[in-house]
């Protein structure tokens, strides 16, 4: 199915924009012409090959119906969809148990809202137009062995020398570094500058360059989706520099609030929709609806929390339409979400027995409902570490909702 | 869910402002303190003010506000931990307002609207023992109904010929009915047995009352109030932490409390998430709205209890007295926790609810 | 009962130490003839004289077979019973659910467990005897509004004027301070001291001497059994001082450290018989034995930790015969106590439904079984902010167990 | 609950002595990566000092130390995540010692001691689907039988004549035996499942085996394996604490962290207790010993389930990597929390053994 060209179909939904209920129809007609039934099986136990295969695939399919950057402003090539509009397609995406981008993610939401904020006109230019034309794939370059939640600590140094930076340290955590072409890149170019914060910028670096190696991290489903990324005298063009030098720590933060809604809202759809099949299929699996009172309660508690996060996250979108700032809210989404999707799968696993213990194929690319149970709730700690752990996300909620002292 | 409405958030406002002075904290103390069944002064303000007839169709002399308005009533009085026996009345307007002939709403509704007539509502359980004969004639008792020591009115459950269960509607000040006012651990709201002795029924006094239905609907305010007094109890306690020194710091600084404190809001807004959803689900009456109200009952009442529990903890020794208003809240959440159905019971009705949404939608 | 006089019976127990099971049999035959069986019905809704007139009836019976003091030295007067000894009347007293004599528990641990280490011989002679021979009631005056979990903050004051100590302050949470004889006080000697702990001071202090106010603060469930002490220009002899002046902080460690293990087993040993009790009281409530799988594997996950604790406090104790230090261990089990008895008794008011909301009058002295299960969870508070809270054992067993830098 | 005997600290000391060499990090991961069903070398080690045949009688050729020996071994393979696939071994050893005739207790025991003959044994559940005809003709299948894909003997149930269960002994060798090797999550260990066809079974092969005693029996082991890794796991996060810096502290510092750590201290510290108490009901034979098991099993499996979630989050990313060893740790104890029965059925039967005491006590 890979391999298969375009097929143009009847459904265009762009062309509905505005009518939401037949933009909704078109998404979802779409999306059932597209979509290949057996996508999730083709995955399963696919080789990383095949799986940057497809989702450059599905990329494809997505721009060639202009619905890969949908939340990009017309001005860039992008549907300028109302966020309305974009809820619906995740909420179609979502029912139909669609593919998810995941390897686009630092390209269509980091990196934009990073260059939108602070990037030059010929910055915006070159790289959005590699996205949405030609579906470069971008990777992060925050995190460091020594530099995890305190990214403040973070000690790759960038020596500016004549027209470029030489760089030299290594970075972890990089989502699919071994595909990426480029790098949103923080490196400390002011080692004596007397806060922390201070002192670090932001480049863009060309995963091409000479001196750049990646090395896959294994994690513990046995997915290889992080990367290390070594840094050693590596060139970076004074025009690939982010704003001003030193700073790096402000840019940045615009970075870190880029992806939440519609991901975390992308993500609680597609669990709604996953408790229903494993609800059903726990049924069949028992022969009744899930009579042990105590698993029951939990599954429901479970249900609760649910639909109080997808609650959360429309009202976060809802904010963002009216232009409010939702970044306290987005911190207690994240948190609530981490901790839900933790105990969610966890249940998960523990309902399905023996059976969930079964070493399984990995099937790359399909979320937390693989439904591969135990990989699920341990891929669940990608949201309890990762983006800011739990811990940090309840000091940040203490400290600036709650307004308890430091 | 969309933010409150400026109408909700009015009315919010003027029933804070309100509670503010008339259940402020002296208040709640004095009535505590009291040997009084009711705060007379209050009630009266409430009466003034329409408040239970918020959800009375306005032809009936309510105000017709709907079922959000009400919540948000329950939910400030739950955050003052106001002791106002407005649970029972409530429900009586809303079996005559469902079970009801044209006299009996006319007769009854504006009354209970105005605050008139105290009324309660109970349902068939283990504390329910009154049996209506073959005649209608109607002896028995039934105990812990809540906020029965103040009432006039009552509409009660009696097993009926052959077992099923009937709902009588009774004047509660006749000859042959008994109140037994019983105090209850929550020290803001009273119970009471009520002792029939064979007291005539007339036919059209036997209501026809969705049992089920108005378990729910009890639930849904009680998770209101519980919503309430959770977040009183835990902004108290945030100011708290911010004050309280130890060891030369302020306890809120301590990383271990400020992680609990972070697991308490993010749980409440998540809590008042559900709650107001469920709200918007009654407006349109929803198909869905039964099972969700179920989950707002077990959820929300077993967060709040979880936070009120801590709250006492994090008070420290001072949370533990008497004079300290932790205990007020804790001990009216536990209440809510336990009343017309426990947190286990409704999330059974929530799974059942949810079970049929799932086979209605498929 | 309440004012009979004592009657002979024929069991001694102490007639046969050395032969446990005869000594067993010995206990439980003079408990049985002893306790009024109708004891709990006419503590329940008692008045405190009553409650102190029990009491002292109580103190006295056991003294008249020599079991008012069990654990002290003969040389003391005392029993001086083994350890093992002391078990099994711990025992057979929560077999027969008898009373605590919970008036006595400074008299008969913290101060004798002070005096012996740190006393003159004028002072243990005095005090020692006048709990022995006249049941003397003592308190403890160690915290204060700004010094709770922080005792080192004390700020009540013992300035030195001749003969005397002239002390101003305020102490709280003192246990039955309004029927103490004496004190345990800490005051502060040198305020200069540069740490905070150094400068405090250990007094005896006559709870009649002039300038002693005692003020009762009722607790959450309605029972006044703690008391403010405040104290204006009350003047202490300077023989009433304990060790020497400025190192009071030492010697309350041994205080500190007292009563924890025979305590706890008896509160223990209570709730196994509790358990069973309720265990019985809610298969009659509901017909059957727990059948709602949630509450029933919570009740027997309670189990499970109760057996865990009574374990390691037979550790402990066994640990104390061969006189090995337990003092890591005994943090361990109080926070491991204070949990399970807050979750106990919740669960138990949870599984009673409604009826547990009805206000009952207070049971007097019945401990944390008193049938009244919401009173009960609200008493155990007691122990998980008493003694110190949850969260100091936390922060010990963490720092001087697992090593955790501070 | 006294102190370890000295004997018992002795056979730890040995066990821990030989695994930190044979089953250290470096070992453990070798094997991980490498295709072999079992490490041949440490199977060598184990039976040539005797840990096949500890709580094997001296008459039947083990060393006869009773149950606690073996609990020690368990508890010491789960610390080190020993990849040892001794369960099934152990296990079909109990069942030959209770059901075998002396024939088969003569043949078998003294090879199971010695580590000779890797065995497996199996209970009925969803899993199996062996029948066994009136002629006594064996087929069927039954998958996810642990360890048994390195196994040569097994005891596995069948559905006999009118549907009860009987269990086979059989030679996994046999032609018309197929072993078919299934990974687990849990890299250490290995099921498979076995596929049987018109295999005739002697009469004597057919054991009488209490299938509830060998469920109870298994789940101890278990439970001692479960509470063996949580301690090996939480020592490495306990190290982890005091080593790793953020903010320019060791996150052991941070109070929040402190206190989860001290949570999963006195867990632990009680679920030891616990199951060196059951141990002592087993060796005196304590009627009480049966519903301790079965709470060793639901409650310890429970805590080190928390305590190996707890461990990988307290590690942040380097805990979610393949090459840190803490999801050996935690994918070792979610099996063991599933074998044998969950954790909701074994408190299922821990409280009904709970109540059969209650009223044998009455």
């Amino acid at each position: 199915m890979m391999d298969q060209t375009v097929n143009p179909t009847p459904f265009y939904p762009l062309g509905h924009v505005g009518d939401i209920i037949a933009f909704r129809a078109a998404v979802a007609g779409w999306l059932n012409a597209t979509v290949p039934p057996d996508w999730r099986q083709n995955l399963t136990g696919a080789s990383e090959e095949t799986y940057l295969k497809f989702q450059n695939w599905w990329f494809d399919q997505l721009k060639s119906v202009g619905l890969a950057t949908p939340h990009w402003p017309k001005s860039w090539g992008g549907a300028g969809l109302p966020l309305s509009h974009q809820v619906v397609m995740i909420e179609e995406l979502a029912r139909i148990g669609g593919p998810m981008a995941e390897m686009f993610v630092v390209s269509l939401f980091h990196m934009p809202a990073t260059l939108f904020a602070n990037g030059s006109p010929a910055q915006c230019d070159r790289y959005l137009t590699g996205v949405r034309d030609r579906g470069e794939i971008w990777c992060q370059g925050f995190s460091e062995p020594g530099a995890g939640s305190d990214l403040s600590a973070l000690r790759t140094r960038a020596e500016r020398k004549g027209d470029v930076y030489v760089v030299n340290g290594q970075k972890v955590w990089s989502s699919f570094g071994m595909h990426a072409d480029f790098c949103l890149l923080l490196a400390r170019t002011n080692p004596q500058a007397p806060k922390k914060n201070a002192g670090i910028s932001y480049f863009i670096l060309d995963m091409r360059a000479a001196g750049v190696t990646v090395r896959p991290i294994r994690q513990i489903t046995g997915r290889a989706e992080f990367t290390e990324i070594f840094l050693d005298n590596v060139e970076i063009p004074v025009e690939n520099l982010i704003g001003a030098e030193n700073a790096g720590w402000q840019i940045a933060q615009s970075t870190l609030a880029a992806e939440r809604g519609l991901l975390i809202f992308e993500h609680a759809e597609r669990m709604t929709h996953a408790l229903r099949r494993d609800y059903q299929a726990l049924t069949e699996q028992h022969g009744k609806p899930l009579e042990d009172a105590g698993l029951r309660r939990e599954f429901t508690k479970r249900y609760a929390e649910l639909t109080a996060v997808r609650l959360l996250i429309k009202q976060m979108i809802e904010q963002g339409e009216h232009g409010q700032d939702s970044g306290l809210l987005a911190a207690v989404i994240k948190l609530y979400w981490a901790q839900l999707l933790q105990n969610y799968t966890s249940l998960m696993a523990r309902m399905r027995g023996l059976d969930a213990q079964r070493a399984m194929p990995l099937s790359l690319g399909t979320g937390h409902n693989s439904g591969d149970y135990l990989s699920d709730f341990l891929q669940s700690y990608g949201w309890t570490i990762a983006g800011g752990t739990n811990e940090i996300m309840r000091t940040l909620i203490a400290e600036r909702i709650l307004g308890l002292p430091r | 869910m969309t933010a409150e409405t400026e109408d909700l958030a009015a009315l919010r406002e003027a029933i804070r402002d309100v509670l503010s002075t008339q259940a402020d904290r002296a208040a709640v103390r004095k009535f505590i303190n009291s040997t009084a069944a009711m705060d007379a002064s209050l009630w009266a303000q409430g009466a003034e003010l329409g408040w239970f007839g918020l959800n009375i169709p306005e032809d009936d002399g309510g105000l017709g506000l709907g079922v959000s308005a009400l919540l948000v009533l329950f939910e400030e009085l739950g955050r003052a931990v106001a002791p106002l026996p407005v649970l029972g009345t409530v429900l009586a307007a809303e079996a005559i307002v469902h079970g009801g002939n044209a006299a009996q709403r006319a007769g009854f509704l504006p009354r209970l609207a105005a605050g008139q007539r105290p009324a309660v509502f109970a349902l068939p359980g283990l504390n329910a023992n009154l049996l209506l004969s073959e005649h209608h004639i109607l002896s028995g008792d039934i105990s812990l109904v809540i906020d029965a020591a103040t009432a006039q009115l009552a509409i009660l459950p009696a097993s009926g010929v052959g077992g099923d269960p009937v709902f009588c509607l009774l004047d509660l000040s006749q000859a042959n009915v008994a109140v037994e006012p019983q105090k209850m651990a929550d020290l803001t709201r009273q119970a009471a047995t009520i002792t029939v002795s064979d007291l005539r029924i007339d036919p059209s006094a036997i209501l026809p009352v969705d049992a089920a239905a108005m378990a729910n609907f009890a639930g849904l305010l009680l998770s209101a109030d519980a919503l309430g007094a959770a977040q009183g109890v835990f902004e108290l306690t945030v100011d708290y932490m911010k004050t309280r020194e130890q060891f030369g710091k302020p306890i809120g600084s301590f990383q271990a409390l400020k992680h609990r404190a972070a697991e308490h809001h993010i749980a409440l807004v998540g809590a008042r998430a559900l709650l107001a959803h469920t709200a918007t689900l009654w407006e349109t009456r929803h198909p869905d709205a039964a099972f969700h109200t179920a989950l707002c009952k077990a959820h929300i009442c077993e967060v709040a209890l979880t936070v009120a529990t801590d709250a006492v903890q994090l008070h420290g020794g001072i949370g533990f007295t008497w004079e300290h208003e932790c205990h007020l809240f804790l001990k009216r959440i536990y209440l809510n926790n336990q009343l017309f159905g426990t947190t286990a019971t409704f999330y059974d009705t929530a799974f059942d609810g949810l079970a049929e949404s799932f086979s209605r939608a498929a």
